[in-house]
């Protein structure tokens, strides 16, 4: 769990330019299907850069990055739906008629405005998670309560949109996939291959974002509310600004992630607020190695890639690999794969082998102790 | 010299203990002093009472002319309280640099950190306490990686950075080698004049050395103050060290 | 009157199961400082025990004992549920005190495991499995202590776990070969029959009062009964007392801290057995029945204070008559000229779905108040 | 702890569970077809893990033993050519978003022509653009609320009015509690709330009184309070319209008999998802004498029947049941086949023009595809017995057609569909 | 018959190197002072011959055994009692309670040994009219006599008392040195004392004096002069 960009910064620019070469040369091999795929699975990239931040750098650990995710991806859903059902009956989406809706619910129109709706996808998250982590934080409600809590109101969330289905469809959600978009099917092939364009282009501005963001004193602070709070007080900072900055921007990331992930996928439902989805964007950033951006969009994608490809082979064992995962992880891994390769793994292996010699290090007796208890 | 702090009557009980009684104290601006006391003497309560972790529970406290009582730590920090902890707290996973940034910085709000530069100024600052506390050549590696003396000065140093008019200065010495002991003293002595310097520790040999007033605490209550050696022939301070007038030795 | 001690009951019923299922768990949260989302889990496995013991007896030769399967079953589960969890406490939580968010994260990962697990592997492999565990970690407390420190204690380790595996595979077999419902994997629910005699209710009042749920609510109440017992006036639990309080201490006291940890968590892990008998006979038992749970549970241990039984105990009934109250439509019935406009906003809860939604809201803006709960934990080990 | 030794102990974690789960899925052999000289890929795409898995793996283990069946006959013939049936299943995982996605891999990536799958309303739901937009095929085997009539979804199950619209008025105009009020109970989602919006206009005009309703958030089991509500709304008894789903029935009808909710004191149950394989893990001693409807039942006497329930269990296990949602699984693969076989190529459009107008000999009866991609079908009011069967009180004389706009509901009231007729297509007035 | 022997011991808290080549032993029926100011070290050196800090390098031998490595719990059950600075009474535990955990270092544990000693209650008869009480509650003086008693039940060949006057009232300082040395004499165990207070370092039959982490002198406490005194434990 170092800060580690600035000290192997050449492993960072050798994936990226990895990355970037494979995402232009991706449309070019990848039958549509699996570009599509790879688009959804980067626009999980952004969510996961924002679980990163909050969890990797701030040491908040949110089992609820869900409900904003959903609120992102609710919010372009209802403008497409909008922009599709102007021939309709009423002019409101096909589903209302359903349960005898006559009108439109009030809160659905402004997103008759293109220009709201992009806005809205981010700041209606962010403004969420503003407000729910401005009540947490400020009552310095921290580690498990705090992940406790947020999973209680991603439940809260859930039922009630999947209880309202007279306001937003219930568990049925919101179609895109045969909605219209300038006059296009947003569903069809060639949309499809916009978005992904769109989604490649938005998770590198969100890495130079979250990267501008941790790169220098502000993401230190980070850094220090995760290792020391009391520290930070002391010095003169209010963690509680610092915490709900974070938390609301990590979950504006979410919603853009939900945005692009539901046009990809064709649906948005209350299906993306159920406890295990929140919990898995854990652990692809986990896995990647927290703290490092990087390790978040690769953890992103490359797990959800395993996933769709082991469930295709093997459909059962794919809950047995993601909690061997987990614990895999935690217990032995705890820096994440990326984590691992910057920090000292490689060198421990090879000194394991007998290749090369172990640096002496100050010793490091109870170091987990040492803090808070009175030294005689 | 002007009063910098006033404690009047401060109280501190934890569920019925009184971790601090009528404790009742002056500091002015500009002086060094040492608070010395037995084991459970209430000294770090007395510094968790004046930097805002622990309310009173009956008492002011008086921070250039004005209550701090019932503030919050970041506020009280940023009033110009600067507070180092027994054991070095320091951030162990950014650099040397970095950790005395992190004290420079002024403002101390997010936008300040995310959109203005760092000074010319606040660089050289940085690069000028690096060098009293002699790390200028391990500016960028991790704090976590230094050696037990230099994280603690380093601590030294980002309260320093702070640019705060009190320091409190909680065992600076736990842990050092002699050598660095009294480099710590000439650094803090150093200091003082600029700032007000409030430091506690058990070690006399270093409590000496700063030649400053002494007060001596004992179950939360002012015991005595005055100098070095006032205090080693007050027979009150040999009783709660020793336990036991010198006479009945005989 | 009626009303009231109707609702009454309905809101203890509700509770009840929360309690009997958040018990375990807060002991573990408590006084290990351990967050368990495996502890869902654990139900379903004690859920999944009470299945397996029923069958057992339906057999000719246990069948006249059949009445009785659920007083036996709750022994079988806590037993089963306290072998996986102190095979779990070795292998996986030991390695995380001091790490609650990691422990989290970990836990969620056997969780995982062990619901594909039930789907994947018969229940008589299971049970086998269970079996050789109980063998090989029940062996070498029965037997003599001094077998195991000798230079032969390898060997008798070593044969000890033969004969558990052996004994796992013939339970195995044997079992799926006697009962075939057990020999296959499936990942269907499955059910727990009630004996007749918990079928049906007692009229009294006008009311009628499930025996089912009086039955968990007796549970409850000697599991509850149990647990304090267990605690304040036995040697282990004052064992476990000085452990949560001072653990260092304790340690040069002569307590094996160690021991202390399994013991705590195979207690947690067993009352969440006991939970998973209760709520196999309010519904169907199914690798998800205690995901259903989870959730609940950590709001009644958030909501009571951790390390607080009596802040347990309210929390869940709070909860619990919250829910009846708000999701049963009651609040109209008990004040009937409530004005139009809120009458409007109750009834907009009073259906079960949106009930959730309320009381879980409510319990959020409750810790806004109070952070650390009903009763919070005192004293200056909280700080910092 | 050393890493290695970690790393070690996690790796065994991973080791053991893919080795469990390739146990588990290592058991499906298909009997080829001899005399074949071609073969044909299909999709099958249901939810194999998850909470879904529970109902959807039958269907599963259905279309497995008709594609099976089929081979073992002869396969398909198509141009003078006999191919034999292949498949591909994949696990929707109780997830609907999966359900599109997997949809995606089945069309453009496997390049199946025809996808057997979904049970839940919001897992077709979620596949229906996929297939609207991608111009493919989804065979879909559950009844459902209707209001929706697809060119790419050809519906086997039930609309309501082949189900849920015999039984209210059974329910109201010839059971035991005919005449009484209804409770409607459901659990959250789009079925129950469709379903029931349905009866309650059909109740209305039937001049019946509707005491309440109420749904259970998925995933809760908790039904002490919607308990506490039929009481209080039905204090002399009535009847009580169950569109719970799955694990939560068990709680139901457990809680509902403990407080006196029993058929002898005047309650009974209509549930719309409840058949034989959910009678059996509920228990026939909890549901005895309780109403469901369906349009086949395993009790029906005809060697048809028989045969089904026969080759089912030989293929699957003596302690299997069949029950209707099996039977439309059972029968779109029939169809399938015979579609393409009229049609002469596998090429969707062809064979989607084809479909309309097959007939099959069920195991229900006679079935036949309408121009509204439905089927016609029998409907059957049954009574459960305590062998947990169900005691079939009424069917109707034959066939009834089928409706994919409701005639009760206002909204949709006069519509029907037709895809044989260009001008007419997904909703046209009558 | 020597009990303990420490040999070039050091040990580090956190990074901060400690206590630095520490030779000492400790003989049965014999009562040992550790004097020195406070923050040289005396605790962490207490510590690590409980366990529950590991030394970096040395020795530890109790009994003739190396106990380097044994757990806590173990060190107590083979026969060394810790009375910690502070006396870190359980606080929620009644008294009764607090002296039963003593019994816990006794062969067979509690299970085996239920009934307390009477002698703790000769040596210090507050305990007994005290015994339902919660062991937080009672004063500073009563916890120190509860926690030496606590330590005493368990029957230790070696009782570490860490400054067990500190903060406490002159009567009751009193009583704790005259049962110390009654334990001493009866028993014939051997005693290492952390102690400030003159009056009971005197008592002692040897002393080491310690200064940033090393002993820097040590001899019969019959020869502990005041200019060393005043050198190692004056203010």
């Amino acid at each position: 769990m170092k800060k580690t960009f600035k000290i192997t910064g050449w492993v960072s620019w050798l994936v990226w330019v990895g990355i970037i070469a494979l995402i232009i040369a991706a449309p070019s091999f990848l039958p549509v299907f699996r570009l599509n795929l790879l688009g959804r699975y980067l626009s999980l990239a952004i969510a996961a850069l924002g679980v990163d931040l909050i969890w990797g750098f701030t040491g908040l650990l949110s089992l609820g990055q869900g409900i904003f995710f959903s609120l992102g991806g609710y919010c372009i859903a209802m403008f497409l739906q909008l922009n599709t059902s102007s021939d309709l009956p009423n002019r409101i989406p096909e589903f209302f008629s359903l349960y005898g809706i006559q009108s439109l619910p009030f809160f659905w129109e402004p997103f008759k405005s293109p220009l709201f709706t992009i806005f809205s996808i981010f700041i209606i998250p962010s403004l969420v998670a503003g407000f729910l982590g401005f009540l947490v934080f400020r009552n310095r409600i921290k580690g498990v309560y705090f992940s406790i809590l947020t999973q209680a109101a991603l439940l809260v969330f859930f039922n009630f949109f999947n209880g309202q289905q007279k306001l937003i469809n219930g568990t049925n959600g919101l179609k895109t996939d045969v909605t219209q978009l300038f006059g296009q099917i947003v569903g069809s092939d060639s949309m499809q291959r916009y978005f992904f364009w769109i989604t490649a282009i938005l998770v590198i501005l969100s890495w130079l974002f979250t990267r501008w963001l941790v790169r220098d004193r502000f993401g230190d602070i980070l850094i220090g509310i995760r290792d020391d709070e009391a520290r930070v007080r002391f010095t003169g900072y209010n963690p509680t600004l610092f915490k709900t900055i974070v938390f609301s921007i990590a979950g504006g990331l979410a919603g853009i992630s939900g945005a692009l992930y539901t046009v990809q996928s064709g649906i948005v439902s209350p299906q993306f607020m159920t406890v295990p989805f929140s919990i898995e964007m854990v652990i692809w950033v986990a896995v990647g190695g927290r703290g490092t951006l990087l390790g978040a969009i690769l953890g992103a994608v490359t797990i959800n890639y395993a996933k769709s490809l082991v469930s295709e082979a093997l459909p059962a064992s794919w809950m047995f690999i993601q909690g061997g995962m987990f614990i895999l992880v935690v217990t032995a891994l705890p820096e994440g794969v990326l984590g691992w390769l910057q920090g000292s793994g490689p060198r421990n292996l090879l000194s394991r082998l007998g290749i090369s010699r172990t640096l002496p290090t100050y010793p490091d007796l109870e170091a987990r102790e040492s803090k808070g208890v009175n030294s005689q | 010299m002007k009063e910098l702090l006033k404690l009047s009557q401060i109280s501190v009980s934890f569920e019925g203990f009184l971790a601090l009684n009528d404790l009742n104290l002056s500091l002015q601006a500009g002086e060094l002093r040492a608070v010395i006391g037995p084991n459970g003497a209430g000294k770090t309560t007395f510094l968790d009472v004046i930097s805002g972790k622990v309310a009173p529970s009956t008492g002011d406290v008086i921070f250039k002319g004005q209550s701090i009582r019932g503030k919050r730590e970041h506020r009280i920090a940023r009033l110009g309280i600067g507070r180092k902890f027994q054991s070095p707290r320091i951030f162990e996973n950014l650099t040397v640099y970095e950790n005395l940034v992190l004290a420079i910085s002024k403002p101390k709000t997010p936008w300040s950190l995310l959109l203005d530069r760092l000074s010319k100024k606040q660089k050289d600052q940085a690069d000028h306490l690096m060098n009293i506390i002699s790390l200028q050549s391990q500016k960028n590696s991790l704090a976590g990686s230094l050696s037990h003396g230099q994280k603690q000065w380093l601590e030294i140093a980002m309260l320093v950075g702070q640019d705060p008019d009190l320091l409190l200065v909680d065992e600076p010495v736990a842990g050092l080698t002699d050598e660095e002991t009294d480099l710590t003293a000439d650094l803090l002595k150093s200091l003082s004049g600029n700032h007000t310097i409030l430091v506690i520790d058990h070690d006399m040999e270093f409590i000496r050395r700063l030649n400053s007033q002494v007060t001596v605490l004992h179950q939360g209550h002012v015991l005595c103050e005055g100098s070095m050696e006032d205090i080693q022939k007050n027979p009150q301070v040999i009783e709660v060290y020793l336990g036991q007038p010198e006479e009945e030795e005989g | 009157m009626q009303l009231i001690v109707e609702s009454l009951f309905n809101g203890i019923a509700i509770g009840s199961v929360l309690l009997v299922a958040a018990l375990g768990l807060a002991i573990v949260f408590g006084l290990m400082g351990v967050i368990n989302l495996a502890h869902g889990e654990l139900m379903m496995i004690g859920a999944y025990s009470t299945y397996v013991t029923q069958l057992i007896f339906k057999l000719p030769a246990f069948q006249q004992f059949y009445n009785s399967y659920i007083i036996v079953s709750l022994g079988v589960a806590f037993l089963v549920s306290a072998v996986v969890g102190i095979v779990l406490e070795s292998l996986i939580i030991k390695r995380l005190y001091g790490n609650p968010l990691e422990t989290l994260l970990a836990t969620w990962g056997v969780s995982l495991i062990l619901q594909q697990f039930v789907r994947s592997v018969p229940l008589a492999y299971g049970t086998g499995l269970i079996i050789s565990l109980i063998i090989g970690l029940g062996l070498p407390i029965i037997l003599p202590k001094n077998l195991f420190v000798s230079h032969q204690s390898k060997f008798f380790r070593l044969g000890i776990w033969s004969i558990s595996v052996v004994f796992g595979l013939l339970t195995a077999n044997g079992l799926s070969s006697a009962i075939s419902k057990l020999g296959r994997s499936s990942s269907r629910n499955v059910d727990v029959t009630a004996p007749s005699w918990m079928r049906g209710g007692i009229e009294f009042w006008d009311i009628t009062f499930p025996v089912t749920r009086l039955v968990i609510i007796v549970i409850t109440i000697i599991s509850v009964i149990a647990v304090s017992w267990f605690l304040n006036r036995s040697i282990w639990g004052m064992r476990i007392r000085a452990v949560t309080q001072n653990r260092s201490m304790s340690e040069c006291l002569g307590i094996s801290t160690k021991k202390v940890d399994i013991l705590t968590f195979a207690i947690g892990s067993g009352l969440a057995g006991v939970a998973g008998v209760a709520v196999s006979l309010l519904g169907s038992v199914g690798p998800n029945v205690g995901a259903n749970y989870i959730v609940g549970c950590f709001m009644v241990v958030v909501l009571g204070g951790v390390g607080n039984l009596l802040g347990t105990i309210i929390a869940s009934f709070g909860i619990g008559i919250m829910t009846d109250l708000i999701g049963a439509g009651r609040l109209l019935e008990i004040w009937p000229e409530m004005p139009s406009s809120i009458a409007s906003t109750v009834n907009f809860f009073a259906t079960t779905s949106m009930a959730r939604v309320l009381v879980f809201a409510l319990i959020v803006v409750f810790l806004q108040f109070k952070p650390a709960g009903l009763f919070p934990q005192k004293g200056r080990m909280v700080e910092g | 702890m050393s890493i290695t030794k970690r790393l070690f102990s996690g790796l065994s974690t991973i080791a053991v569970g893919a080795a469990l789960s390739a146990c588990g899925a290592g058991s499906n052999q298909t009997k080829g077809c001899i005399d074949c000289t071609d073969s044909v890929t299909v999709g099958i795409l249901h939810s194999l893990s998850g909470t879904m898995a529970i109902s959807e793996s039958t269907l599963v283990d259905t279309e497995k033993m008709a594609i099976e069946e089929i081979n073992a006959s002869g396969g398909i013939s198509v141009g003078g050519k006999q191919y034999e049936i292949k498949y591909i299943v994949e696990d929707g995982a109780s997830d609907w978003p999966t359900f599109a996605e997997k949809s995606k891999k089945l069309i453009s990536q496997d390049k199946v022509p025809v996808v057997f799958g979904g049970w839940t309303s919001a897992s077709r739901k979620a596949m229906l653009p996929v297939y609207e937009s991608k111009d493919a095929f989804l065979y879909y085997p559950i009844q459902y609320e209707a209001q929706e009539c697809s060119n790419n979804i050809f519906y086997t199950g039930a609309t309501p009015n082949q189900q849920s619209e015999p039984a209210t008025e059974f329910m109201f105009k010839r059971s035991p509690a005919s005449g009484k009020p209804f409770y409607l109970v459901g659990s959250d989602y789009v079925f129950p709330r469709t379903s029931n919006t349905i009866t309650k206009e059909q109740l209305k005009s039937l001049g019946g009184k509707l005491a309440g309703e109420d749904y259970l958030p998925l995933g809760n089991t908790e039904v002490a309070p919607i308990i506490a509500k039929i009481k209080k709304a039905l204090p002399n008894g009535g009847v009580i319209i169950n569109t719970l789903n799955g694990d939560q029935n068990v709680a139901f009808f457990k809680q509902i008999q403990d407080v006196g909710i029993t058929p002898r004191n005047g309650y009974y149950v209509m549930s719309y998802s409840i058949a034989e394989e959910e009678i059996s893990t509920i228990g026939a001693e909890f549901l005895e004498g309780h109403y469901g409807a369906w349009n086949y039942m395993m009790s029906i006497n005809t060697p048809a029947s028989k045969k089904f329930a026969n080759n089912f269990k030989k293929r699957w296990g003596s302690d299997r049941v069949v029950a209707d949602p099996q039977e439309s699984a059972y029968n779109m693969v029939y169809l399938w086949k015979a579609a393409v076989e009229k049609a002469g190529t596998f090429e969707d459009n062809a064979v989607r023009k084809a479909l309309v107008g097959v007939k099959f000999d069920a195991p229900q009866g006679p079935v036949e595809v309408m121009p509204n991609h439905h089927l016609s079908q029998t409907v059957r009011i049954g009574q459960i017995t305590s062998g947990g069967q169900f005691k079939i009180l009424e069917s109707t004389d034959g066939p009834v057609l089928p409706q994919a706009w409701n005639q009760f509901e206002p909204s949709s009231k006069g519509y029907a569909c037709d895809w044989t007729n260009p001008r007419k297509g997904e909703r046209f007035r009558l | 018959m020597t009990l303990l022997e420490i040999k070039g011991m050091n040990t580090y808290y956190g990074e901060s190197h400690i206590i630095r080549d520490v030779d000492m032993s400790v003989k049965s029926g014999e009562m040992v002072c550790l004097i020195g100011r406070n923050g040289v070290g005396k605790t962490t050196l207490l510590k690590t011959l409980i366990g529950l800090l590991k030394p970096k390098s040395g020795e530890i031998l109790f009994d003739g055994n190396s106990i380097n490595r044994t757990a806590p719990h173990n060190r107590a059950k083979s026969g060394i009692a810790y009375v910690p600075q502070g006396r870190e009474i359980i606080p929620y535990l009644t008294v009764e309670e607090n002296l039963k955990l003593g019994m816990e270092a006794l062969q067979g544990g509690l299970v085996k040994n239920k009934k307390i000693d009477t002698f703790i209650y000769e040596l210090f008869p507050i305990l007994k009219t005290f015994l339902n009480r919660k062991g937080g509650d009672l004063s500073g003086g009563q916890q120190q006599q509860l926690a030496i008693g606590r330590a005493l039940l368990g029957q230790p060949k070696l009782l570490l008392l860490d400054e067990p006057t500190e903060g406490i009232q002159p009567n009751i300082v009193k009583d704790i040195e005259s049962a110390v040395r009654r334990i001493i004499n009866e028993r014939g165990i051997g005693v290492l004392l952390v102690e400030q207070h003159l009056h009971f370092v005197r008592q002692a039959d040897k002393y080491y004096a310690m200064q940033r982490g090393g002993i820097v002198a040590s001899g019969p406490t019959k020869d502990l002069s005041k200019s060393v005194i005043e050198n190692f434990l004056n203010v």
